[in-house]
C-alpha cells in the first residue's frame, strides 16, 4: 500500500493536480497549471502532488484520490473535467477546486472557473493575420465546436481579422469527429492547413491540441509562410513549428493559478467564474518582420479589448 | 511388362481410435489397372494419400521403381511421377483450368512472372495428345463435373505423372462418361502409365481393371482377377459375409396425391437455371425415385420444395394447400419431413447434443417447448426414447452430435424426421458415405414409412438404391423430367442412357 | 469552379487516400491468402510509433521508414503466430494486436521527442507543370508516390505472377494448393507479413511524411477504414484503390464545404458524416456480387 | 441411459483454470515490462489491488466500473452466441446516454417509477435501433457487421455531440442543448430526479445505484435468453450453423437482426446507466471507451454471462486501481491495455498457456467470428 499516513501534526497546504489525458509535462494546459501549482504552492508555504489521467473514465476517481486525502486545493485541468469536477466540489465541500478552462454555469461555493477570454486572444491573432497576410486569404484549422473555448478562439479571429481588413478572406474548419478524436488527430489538421495553404491561404492559425499542432508543421513545412499557435507558447511546444510560428493565442494559465492558491489560502476563494489573461505570445525570431506599426496596434488593440472599448462580438 | 513400378511393404496408419492401414502390402506393375475395392472406412483413401504424400504412415516403407522413398509431402511424391486425383476434386473454382493445371509448376518468364499464353498452350497440347478435351482458358466452376475430371487427369500428365491413383473417380459420372474415362485410362495404361482405381461399383472394377485388390477394416484381405471374379465374390470378399443388398417390400398402395408440383423453376447459387419446369405427383404410399447424376437440379429441387430456396416459378401443393414459397417452417408445419443431402451443413448442429438434435426443427412445438421457454426434460425424454428405438450409439444423449460416427449422425436425422406424423418425406442421398448395415437400416426405414402411409420422393444419384426403393422412378436431366417410368419396367441400360440425357 | 480550389481539393483526397491504399492493400495480401487482418490499425499505429521514435533519435528519416515497416511486418508475424500457428480466431487475433498497440504505443510514448523534418515533396519534372493534374499528381513526397506505384505493382503481382497465383489458390483452396505441393502455411505467413510491412508503410506515411510528429491513437481509425475499403473494391488492388480515393474525396470535400461558409447554414457535423455514411451505404448498395477468397478466416491444418 | 455427462465437473475447473492462468501470465508478463522499465512491480500492483479493493471506497469504485462494463460485455457476448461480432459498443452507447438523457429531461412531471422505467427504456431502444442497423444491413445486403458498427460508432460520436453542440455565432444549437444561457458547457440538462436512478446504498464516499440490480438482472435474463429460451435455441443455432438454422425452420434474417438489437440495446444500457444513476446530463465527454472493453471483457467471460460478470469485476477493478497505482509506482498507467491485451492472447490460444504450463488441457470450443466475412 501507498505511504499515505498524514504527518500528525502541522497539516502542510497541499495542493493536487489532476491531468486531462497526457502528461503533465506537455508543455501546454497540463504543464501550465503545474507550474502554476507548484510556484503557488511554494508562495503560501505548501506542497503540490500531481496525478497523469490516462482514460477519461478515470476522473473522478483520481480527483477522489487526492480529495480521499484531504488536500486543500485541487486543480482539474482541463474543459473535460468539467463535469467531474462539479461533481467533487459538491461531494467535498471542504475541498476548494481550480477548473482550468472549466466555465460554471452554476456557482458552487468551493469551486472556482479559471476561464479565459479566448475570442480576446483569438482577435488578437486576427489582426496579426490580416496584418501579415500577403495574399487576403488566412485559415483557421481548428479542434471541435464541442468545445467552447475553441469556438471563442475563432469567432475571435475572424472578428479581429475582419476589423483590420474588412475584405479578408478566412477559410476555417472545425474537425468533423466526436471529442474522442478531434483534438488528436495531427494529419488531418495537418492535410487541412494544406488545403487552406493550396488555396492561397498564407497565415494558418492552427487552434486544437495535436490536432492544430499538425497543421503548424504541416504550413512549416512550406516556404514563406505563417502559422498562429494557441493556448500557450507554441515556440516552446513545437519546434518543428519555428519556421512558421511567428506568435500564439495564449491563455495564461500559470498566473492564474497561482492567484487562486493564494486567494484560497486568504479564504477568498472566489466562487464562480475566474477570469485568467489571454494575450499574444512573443513573435521569437519573426520579431524583426513585425512592422512597428502592426506591433502597436496590437498593444492598442490588447488595451482596447481589455477596457472594452474594443468587443470580439462573440456571446454577445 | 511386368516391371514393378510401386511396391508398398507393410504399410501401417493410425487415427486416434481408428487403425486406418495395418501392415499393408501392395505392388503396382506397369501399364497395369490395379483396382481397389472395400467397404467405406476400409482404409483406401488413407493408403492412397500415404502413397501421394499427403499422409506419413506410422511403419512400413514405400518403394518406387525399386527404390526406397520417404515421402515429405505431395511435392516428393510428384517428383516420383505420382499424381492423384481425389474423390473431392482439388480444384479452384475461380480460377481457369489453364491457371488451375500449372499451379504449382507454372509456366513463368523471368521474375516469376505468368506466361498465360504458353500455359493454355501446354495444356492445349497435353488434352490433344490424350484425347482429354479441356478449353484451358475456362473457368472451373463453369464446367461440369465430367470436365473437372479430365482437368483433374490433365493436371496429373502434365506432372509427368507415371503412376496415376483415381479415388473413386466414377461417383459423380454418369454412366456415359464412365465409358469415356475407362477408354481413357486404357489409353494411358497402353501408353505405360499406371494406374491404381478405387471404386465401389462392382461392374466397373470388373470391366476395367487388369487386377483386383480388396480391403477390409484396413487389412488386404484378397486380391483377384477380373476374368475369374463376378460381383458377388466380390461383395462377399468386401464384406467377409454373403451380402444381399434387397429391401424386402410388398407391391405399393398409392392413396390421394400428397405432392403436387407443377412447371417448378428455381435458380442455383450462381443464378442460373438449375431446375426448368418439373411437373410430377407423388401419392401416399408410394415411393417415387429421382435418380440423375448429381448437379442436374435434384439439389436445388429438393431445396425449393423443402423451403430452403426460392422458387422462380410454377407450383408446389403439399396435401391440397399451396406450399411454392414456404419456408422451411412451413415445410415442417404442412407435415413434411426432409432428410437433407448435406446433413453436416443442414441436418444437425455438430456443436448441439444429441437430444437437441433429435428437436432441431421441432423445438418451439409442444411439448418441447413452453412459452417462450425449451422444455429441457421433454427434449430429454424424448431422445431417451428416440436413441433406443433407432439404435442410435451414443455415450450419452448430452454428447455433442459432431461426436458421433456417420451412420449415426444420419440415424439422428432419420429418427427426428419419421419419429413424428408426416405426410411427406423427402429423402436425397439419404445414405451417402455411409456403410452397409446403416444403408440396410435406413433402406427399411423409409419403406416402413412408405408402407404407414406416407408418400415418399427419394432423390439419389446411386441407380442402385433407386431401384431397391422406388414404386416409380423419374429421371432428371439438366434441370427437367426426362421421363417418369415404372419401377418394375426400367431396366438399368435404360435409366443409364436417360440420365445420360439420351431418349 | 476555380482550378486552384479543384487542385487543393484532388491534393488532399489523394493525401488523404494514401494511408487508406496502403492498409487497404495490406489487408489485400493477407486475406487473399486466407487471414483476416482487422488488426490494421494496430500494426498502422506500432509503425507510426517506432518510426516516429526511429527519425527522431537517429535522425535518418530513411532508417525510420525500414524501422516501422519492420514493426509492422513483426506485428503480423504475431498476428500470423496466433492464427495460422494457434489457430485462434482470426478476428480476436487482429483485435489483441489493436488493443496492445495501444498499450504499447502509450506505454512507451515518450515525452518531447521531436524529430527534424518529415519527407519533402518532389516534383517531377515537367509532368508537375501539367495544369491541375501536374500540381496534383506529380508534384508529392515520396510515400505517396510510392502508394501509387504498390497499388498498380501489387495488382500485377496479384494476378500476373507466380507468387500471385499461389497467393491466391492459397486463399481459395488451401488443400487443393497442398495436394500441388505448395506450402500453405509458409505462403499465409509469407504474406500476412507483406500485409503488415504495408501497414507499416501506412504508419510511416502518417508520422514521416504525413505529420512529422506522434501522437497517441493518431490513427484514429483508418485501419478500420482501410479495411471497408478492401471490401468495397472487392479484395482488388485496383478497386480498393478506388475506394481510397473516394473516402479521400468526401473528407476533402466536407473540408472544402466547411471552407466555404456552408458550416454556418447546415451543422458542420453532418457534413462530417458524409464518408462514414457513404462508406455505409457502397458496401450495403453496390458490393453486391463481391465474393471474398473462400477459405478466408479459416485456419489450415494439415492432415 | 446416463443423462449428465460424468466429466461435468473436470469440465467446470477446466474452464476456470484456463481465465486464472492467463491472468497470472499476464501479469507476470507486465512486471517484467515493468521490470525492463526500472519501474516497481510490486509497489504498482500493491497500489493497484489498494485502489480496487483496499477500502469501501475502493470497492465501490470498481463496482461502479464494472457495471457499464458488464452491459458492454454482455453486448459483445450475447452477439457472439448470435455469430456476430458487435464492435459498435461505443456507439450504442452513446445514443442509450444520450436518449435517456432527453426522456430524464423531457417527460419531467411523470410520476417517479414511471419517468425511470421509461428513460431507462429508451436508452435501451436507441441501442437496439443502432444495433438493429447493422443486423438488417448485415442480413439484407451482407455488409458485414464488423465494418457497419466502426462506421456506425463514429456517426453516432458525431450525432450525439451535435444535439448538444452549441455550434458558432449564427448557428442553431443542437435540439437537446441545455437552454440554460448560462452554461455553456454542450451539454443536456439535468435529467428530473424522477429519472434518476435510486441510490441503494452508500460504500464509503461513493453511492452504489440502482445500476447494480439492473446489471445483476442482465446477467440472469441474458443466461435465460441464451440457455433457455427457445429463441437462444434458434440464436445458438444460427451462430454455430446458419444452414441448419434455416433447415430447421428459422427465420435467420430476423435472428440476425433481433440479435443485434438485443446487443445494442445492452450497450445503450450501459451508457444509460452512466447517465441516469450517476451522471445525471449527457456531454460528449462522457465517458468513453467502455464500448471497446466490452470485447476484452466478453472474451475473457468465454461469452457465458456469469464470467462476463466475472471479468466485468476484474477490469473494473483494473480500472478503479490505475490510479492508485500511477501514484504508487509513477508507472504509466497503459501497462494496464498491455496486460489486458495479454489476458486476451491467453485465453484464446491456450495452447499458449499449455506450452508454458506443460499441461494437458481439454480441445474446447473456439470462437468462430471469422466465418461469414464478408459474405452475402
Ligand atoms: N484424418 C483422419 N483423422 C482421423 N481418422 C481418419 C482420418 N482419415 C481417415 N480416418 C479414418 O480412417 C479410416 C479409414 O478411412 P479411409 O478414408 O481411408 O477409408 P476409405 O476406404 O477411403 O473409405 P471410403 O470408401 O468412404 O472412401 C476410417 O475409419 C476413417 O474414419
Ligand atoms: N479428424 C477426423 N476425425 C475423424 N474422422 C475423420 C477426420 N477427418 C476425416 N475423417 C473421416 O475420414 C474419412 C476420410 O476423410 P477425407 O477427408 O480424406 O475424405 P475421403 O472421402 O477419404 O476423401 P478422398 O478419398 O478423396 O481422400 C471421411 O469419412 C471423414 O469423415
Ligand atoms: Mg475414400
Ligand atoms: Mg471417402
Amino acid at each position: 500500500a501507498p505511504a499515505a499516513t498524514p504527518a500528525p501534526t502541522a497539516v502542510p497546504f497541499r495542493v493536487g493536480v489532476v491531468t486531462d489525458v497526457g502528461e503533465v509535462d506537455d508543455k501546454s494546459f497540463n504543464q501550465s497549471a503545474w507550474e502554476g501549482a507548484q510556484q503557488g504552492a511554494a508562495a503560501v508555504g505548501g506542497t503540490a502532488e500531481y496525478i497523469e489521467t490516462k482514460d477519461a473514465k478515470d476522473y473522478g476517481a483520481n480527483i477522489a484520490e487526492f480529495a480521499d486525502k484531504g488536500y486543500d486545493v485541487i486543480i482539474t485541468v482541463g474543459f473535460a473535467l468539467g463535469q467531474a469536477t462539479t461533481e467533487a466540489a459538491k461531494k467535498y465541500p471542504n475541498v476548494k477546486f481550480i477548473g482550468v478552462d472549466q466555465f460554471q454555469g452554476e456557482s458552487v461555493a468551493n469551486l472556482s472557473g479559471l476561464i479565459f477570454h479566448e475570442d480576446h486572444s483569438g482577435y488578437l491573432a486576427g489582426v496579426l493575420a490580416a496584418k501579415m497576410t500577403k495574399t487576403g486569404t488566412i485559415a483557421a484549422v481548428l479542434g471541435t465546436d464541442l468545445v467552447p473555448p475553441v469556438v471563442a478562439f475563432k469567432e475571435g479571429y475572424e472578428a479581429g481579422a475582419k476589423a483590420t481588413k474588412p475584405d479578408i478572406k478566412i477559410i476555417s474548419t472545425y474537425h468533423p469527429g466526436g471529442l474522442d478524436v478531434a483534438f488528436t488527430d495531427p494529419e488531418w489538421g495537418a492535410t487541412t492547413a494544406a488545403q487552406a495553404v493550396d488555396q492561397g491561404a498564407d497565415v494558418v492559425f492552427g487552434a486544437g491540441g495535436k490536432t492544430g499542432n499538425g497543421a503548424l508543421i504541416e504550413v512549416a513545412s512550406r516556404d514563406g509562410l505563417l502559422c498562429i499557435g494557441v493556448d500557450s507558447d507554441q515556440w516552446e511546444t513545437v519546434p518543428e513549428a519555428h519556421s512558421c510560428l511567428i506568435s500564439s493565442a495564449m491563455k495564461l494559465i500559470t498566473p492564474g493559478v497561482v492567484d487562486l492558491i493564494k486567494l484560497a489560502k486568504d479564504g477568498q476563494f472566489p466562487a464562480g467564474n475566474y477570469f485568467g489573461d489571454a494575450a499574444l505570445a512573443p513573435f521569437h525570431d519573426f520579431d524583426s518582420q513585425v512592422p512597428a506599426d502592426v506591433k502597436t496596434l496590437i498593444e492598442d488593440t490588447a488595451k482596447g479589448l481589455k477596457d472594452g472599448t474594443i468587443k470580439t462580438g462573440y456571446g454577445e | 511388362m511386368s516391371d514393378i513400378v510401386l511396391e508398398v511393404r507393410g504399410i501401417t496408419k493410425r487415427f486416434p481410435g481408428v487403425l486406418a492401414n495395418d501392415q499393408v502390402d501392395l505392388t503396382l506393375r506397369q501399364g497395369e489397372i490395379l483396382a481397389l475395392l472395400g467397404e467405406n472406412g476400409a482404409g483406401k483413401s488413407t493408403l492412397m494419400n500415404i502413397v501421394y504424400g499427403l499422409y506419413h504412415p506410422d511403419e512400413g516403407e514405400l518403394l518406387v521403381k525399386g527404390q526406397a522413398v520417404k515421402l515429405n509431402g505431395p511435392r516428393d511424391a510428384i517428383g516420383r511421377g505420382i499424381g492423384m486425383v481425389h474423390q473431392h476434386f482439388q480444384l479452384i473454382p475461380v480460377m481457369t483450368v489453364a491457371e488451375n493445371v500449372v499451379l504449382g509448376e507454372e509456366v513463368v518468364r523471368a521474375g516469376g512472372v505468368l506466361d498465360r499464353a504458353k500455359a493454355e498452350q501446354r495444356v492445349r497440347d497435353l488434352s490433344h495428345q490424350y484425347g482429354l478435351e479441356v478449353d484451358p482458358a475456362a473457368i472451373i466452376e463453369e464446367l461440369p463435373v465430367g470436365t473437372q475430371q479430365r482437368v483433374e487427369i490433365v493436371k496429373a500428365l502434365y506432372r509427368k505423372a507415371e503412376i496415376l491413383i483415381l479415388d473413386e473417380p466414377t461417383a459423380v459420372l454418369t454412366p456415359q462418361e464412365g465409358e469415356e474415362l475407362f477408354a481413357i485410362m486404357r489409353e494411358l495404361a497402353a501408353r505405360g502409365v499406371s494406374i491404381i482405381f478405387i471404386s465401389h461399383k462392382l461392374k466397373e472394377v470388373l470391366a476395367v481393371a487388369t487386377r483386383i485388390m480388396v480391403m477390409r477394416a484396413g487389412r488386404v484381405v484378397g486380391e483377384a482377377e477380373p476374368a475369374e471374379a463376378t460381383e458377388a465374390s466380390l461383395a462377399s470378399m468386401m464384406v467377409g459375409r454373403d451380402v444381399i443388398l434387397q429391401v424386402p417390400k410388398a407391391p405399393a398402395k398409392p392413396g390421394d396425391v400428397v405432392l403436387h408440383v407443377d412447371a417448378l423453376t428455381a435458380l442455383d447459387d450462381r443464378k442460373h437455371q438449375a431446375v426448368s419446369g418439373v411437373s410430377f405427383e407423388v401419392r401416399a404410399g408410394e415411393i417415387l425415385g429421382i435418380a440423375g447424376v448429381q448437379g442436374n437440379g435434384q439439389t436445388e429441387l429438393v431445396e425449393v420444395l423443402t423451403g430452403l430456396r426460392a422458387s422462380g416459378g410454377g407450383r408446389v401443393t403439399i396435401g391440397g394447400r399451396d406450399l411454392t414459397h414456404a419456408t422451411a417452417r412451413d415445410y415442417t408445419l404442412a407435415g413434411g419431413a426432409h432428410i437433407p443431402e448435406d446433413r453436416h451443413r443442414y441436418g444437425m448442429v455438430l456443436q448441439y447434443t444429441v437430444a437437441d438434435n433429435l428437436v432441431l426443427n421441432y423445438y418451439f412445438q409442444a411439448p418441447f417447448a413452453r412459452g417462450l421457454q425449451v422444455n429441457q426434460p421433454a427434449v430429454d425424454a424424448n431422445a431417451v426414447q428416440q436413441v433406443k428405438a433407432f439404435d442410435i450409439r451414443t455415450p450419452t444423449i448430452d454428447t455433442r452430435g459432431g461426436s458421433l460416427s456417420g451412420g449415426n449422425q444420419q440415424k439422428v436425422v432419420v429418427a427426428r424426421e419419421v419419429s413424428r406424423p408426416i405426410k411427406l418425406l423427402i429423402a436425397s442421398q439419404p445414405t451417402r458415405g455411409l456403410d452397409v448395415g446403416s444403408i440396410e437400416y435406413i433402406h427399411r426405414q423409409i419403406v416402413v414409412q412408405r408402407d404407414a402411409g406416407c408418400a415418399v420422393l427419394l432423390v439419389s444419384a446411386e441407380l442402385d438404391e433407386i431401384m431397391a426403393l422406388s414404386d416409380r422412378i423419374a429421371v432428371m436431366y439438366k434441370g427437367q423430367i426426362l421421363a417418369t417410368l415404372a419401377a418394375a419396367d426400367a431396366t438399368r441400360e435404360q435409366l443409364g442412357l436417360l440420365m445420360a440425357g439420351v431418349h | 469552379m476555380d482550378p486552384v480550389i479543384i487542385a487543393a481539393v484532388l491534393s488532399s483526397a489523394l493525401r488523404q487516400s494514401t494511408p487508406i491504399s496502403l492498409g487497404a492493400l495490406s489487408g489485400l495480401f493477407c486475406e487473399r491468402s486466407g487471414v483476416i487482418n482487422i488488426g490494421i490499425e494496430g500494426m498502422m499505429l506500432m509503425a507510426a510509433f517506432t518510426g516516429f521514435v526511429a527519425s527522431a533519435v537517429t535522425g535518418n528519416i530513411f532508417l525510420a521508414i525500414l524501422v516501422a515497416v519492420l514493426t509492422g511486418m513483426l506485428m503480423a508475424l504475431f498476428h500470423g503466430w496466433l492464427s495460422i500457428q494457434f489457430k485462434v480466431d482470426q478476428i480476436i487475433s487482429g483485435t489483441v494486436i489493436n488493443i496492445l498497440a495501444v498499450g504499447l504505443t502509450g506505454y512507451f510514448y515518450t515525452r518531447n521527442l521531436t524529430t527534424q523534418g518529415k519527407l519533402e515533396p518532389i516534383a517531377l519534372p515537367g509532368l508537375s507543370q501539367i495544369p491541375i493534374i501536374g500540381r496534383v499528381l506529380f508534384d508529392n513526397p515520396p510515400i505517396t508516390y510510392l502508394a501509387l506505384v504498390l497499388v498498380f505493382v501489387a495488382h500485377f503481382v496479384l494476378f500476373h505472377t507466380r507468387w500471385g497465383l499461389r497467393l491466391r489458390a492459397v486463399g481459395e483452396h488451401p488443400r487443393a494448393a497442398d495436394t500441388l505441393g505448395i506450402n500453405v502455411i509458409w505462403m499465409r505467413y509469407a504474406n500476412v507479413v507483406i500485409g503488415g510491412a504495408l501497414a507499416g508503410l501506412a504508419g510511416a506515411f502518417l508520422t514521416l511524411e504525413a505529420v512529422g510528429s506522434f501522437e497517441r491513437g493518431m490513427t484514429n481509425g483508418r485501419g478500420f477504414i482501410s479495411l471497408a475499403v478492401m471490401i468495397f473494391g472487392k479484395w482488388t488492388p485496383l478497386g480498393a484503390w478506388a475506394g481510397a480515393l473516394l473516402f479521400g474525396f468526401t473528407n476533402a470535400l466536407q473540408t472544402q464545404l466547411q471552407f466555404s461558409g456552408l458550416g454556418s447554414v447546415i451543422p458542420h457535423q453532418f457534413v462530417g458524416m458524409l464518408p462514414y455514411l457513404l462508406t455505409i451505404i457502397v458496401l450495403a448498395g453496390f458490393v453486391g456480387r463481391a465474393r471474398p477468397p473462400a477459405a478466408v478466416g479459416q485456419p489450415y491444418t494439415k492432415e | 441411459m446416463q443423462i449428465k455427462s460424468p466429466t461435468f465437473l473436470r469440465s467446470l475447473t477446466q474452464t476456470l483454470v484456463l481465465p486464472l492462468l492467463s491472468v497470472v501470465t499476464a501479469v507476470l508478463v507486465g512486471s517484467l515490462f515493468m521490470l525492463l522499465n526500472g519501474y516497481n512491480p510490486l509497489a504498482a500492483y500493491a497500489g493497484m489491488l489498494d485502489g480496487a479493493f483496499g477500502s469501501p471506497t475502493s470497492v465501490a469504485r470498481t463496482l461502479l466500473s464494472a457495471i457499464p462494463l458488464l452491459f458492454s460485455g454482455l453486448s459483445v457476448a450475447f452477439a457472439f452466441k448470435g455469430g456476430l461480432f458487435n464492435i459498435g459498443g461505443e456507439g450504442q452507447l452513446f445514443l442509450g446516454a444520450v436518449a435517456s438523457a432527453w426522456v430524464g429531461v423531457a417527460f419531467a412531471g411523470l410520476p417517479g417509477v414511471i419517468h425511470m422505467t421509461l428513460a431507462v427504456l429508451a436508452g435501451f431502444i436507441a441501442g437496439a435501433l443502432w444495433g438493429g442497423i447493422s443486423g438488417a444491413l448485415k442480413a439484407y445486403t451482407g455488409a458485414h457487421e464488423v465494418i457497419t458498427t466502426i462506421m456506425l460508432n463514429n456517426l453516432a460520436i458525431i450525432l450525439a455531440g451535435w444535439l448538444v453542440s452549441q455550434g458558432g455565432e449564427g448557428q442553431t444549437p443542437g435540439p437537446l442543448r441545455d437552454p440554460d444561457p448560462l452554461n455553456i458547457v454542450p451539454r443536456t440538462a439535468q435529467v428530473a430526479e424522477s429519472a434518476r436512478l435510486p441510490v441503494l446504498f452508500k460504500l464509503g464516499s461513493e453511492s452504489i445505484n440502482f445500476g447494480l440490480i439492473l446489471a445483476i438482472l442482465a446477467i440472469l435474463i441474458i443466461w435465460w435468453l441464451v440457455w433457455r429460451s427457445t429463441f437462444g435455441f434458434e440464436l445458438r443455432m444460427v451462430g454455430l450453423n446458419p444452414s441448419a438454422g434455416k433447415y430447421a425452420g428459422v427465420n435467420v434474417k430476423r435472428t440476425t437482426i433481433t440479435t443485434m438489437a438485443i446487443a445494442g440495446g445492452l450497450a445503450a444500457l450501459a451508457g444509460a446507466i452512466e447517465t441516469l444513476g450517476r451522471n445525471y446530463y449527457f456531454a460528449p465527454n462522457f465517458n468513453t471507451g467502455y464500448g471497446f472493453d466490452g470485447i476484452a471483457v466478453a472474451l475473457l467471460g468465454k461469452s457465458h454471462p456469469l464470467g462476463v460478470g466475472l471479468s466485468a469485476v476484474l477490469f473494473g477493478a483494473m480500472d478503479a486501481g490505475t490510479t492508485r497505482m500511477q501514484l504508487a509506482a509513477r508507472v504509466p498507467s497503459e501497462i494496464i491495455q498491455i496486460v489486458q491485451a495479454l489476458v486476451l492472447v491467453f485465453i484464446a490460444a491456450p495452447e499458449i498457456i499449455r506450452f508454458i504450463y506443460r499441461m494437458r488441457l481439454e480441445k474446447e470450443e473456439r470462437a468462430a467470428l471469422s466465418a461469414g466475412w464478408g459474405q452475402r
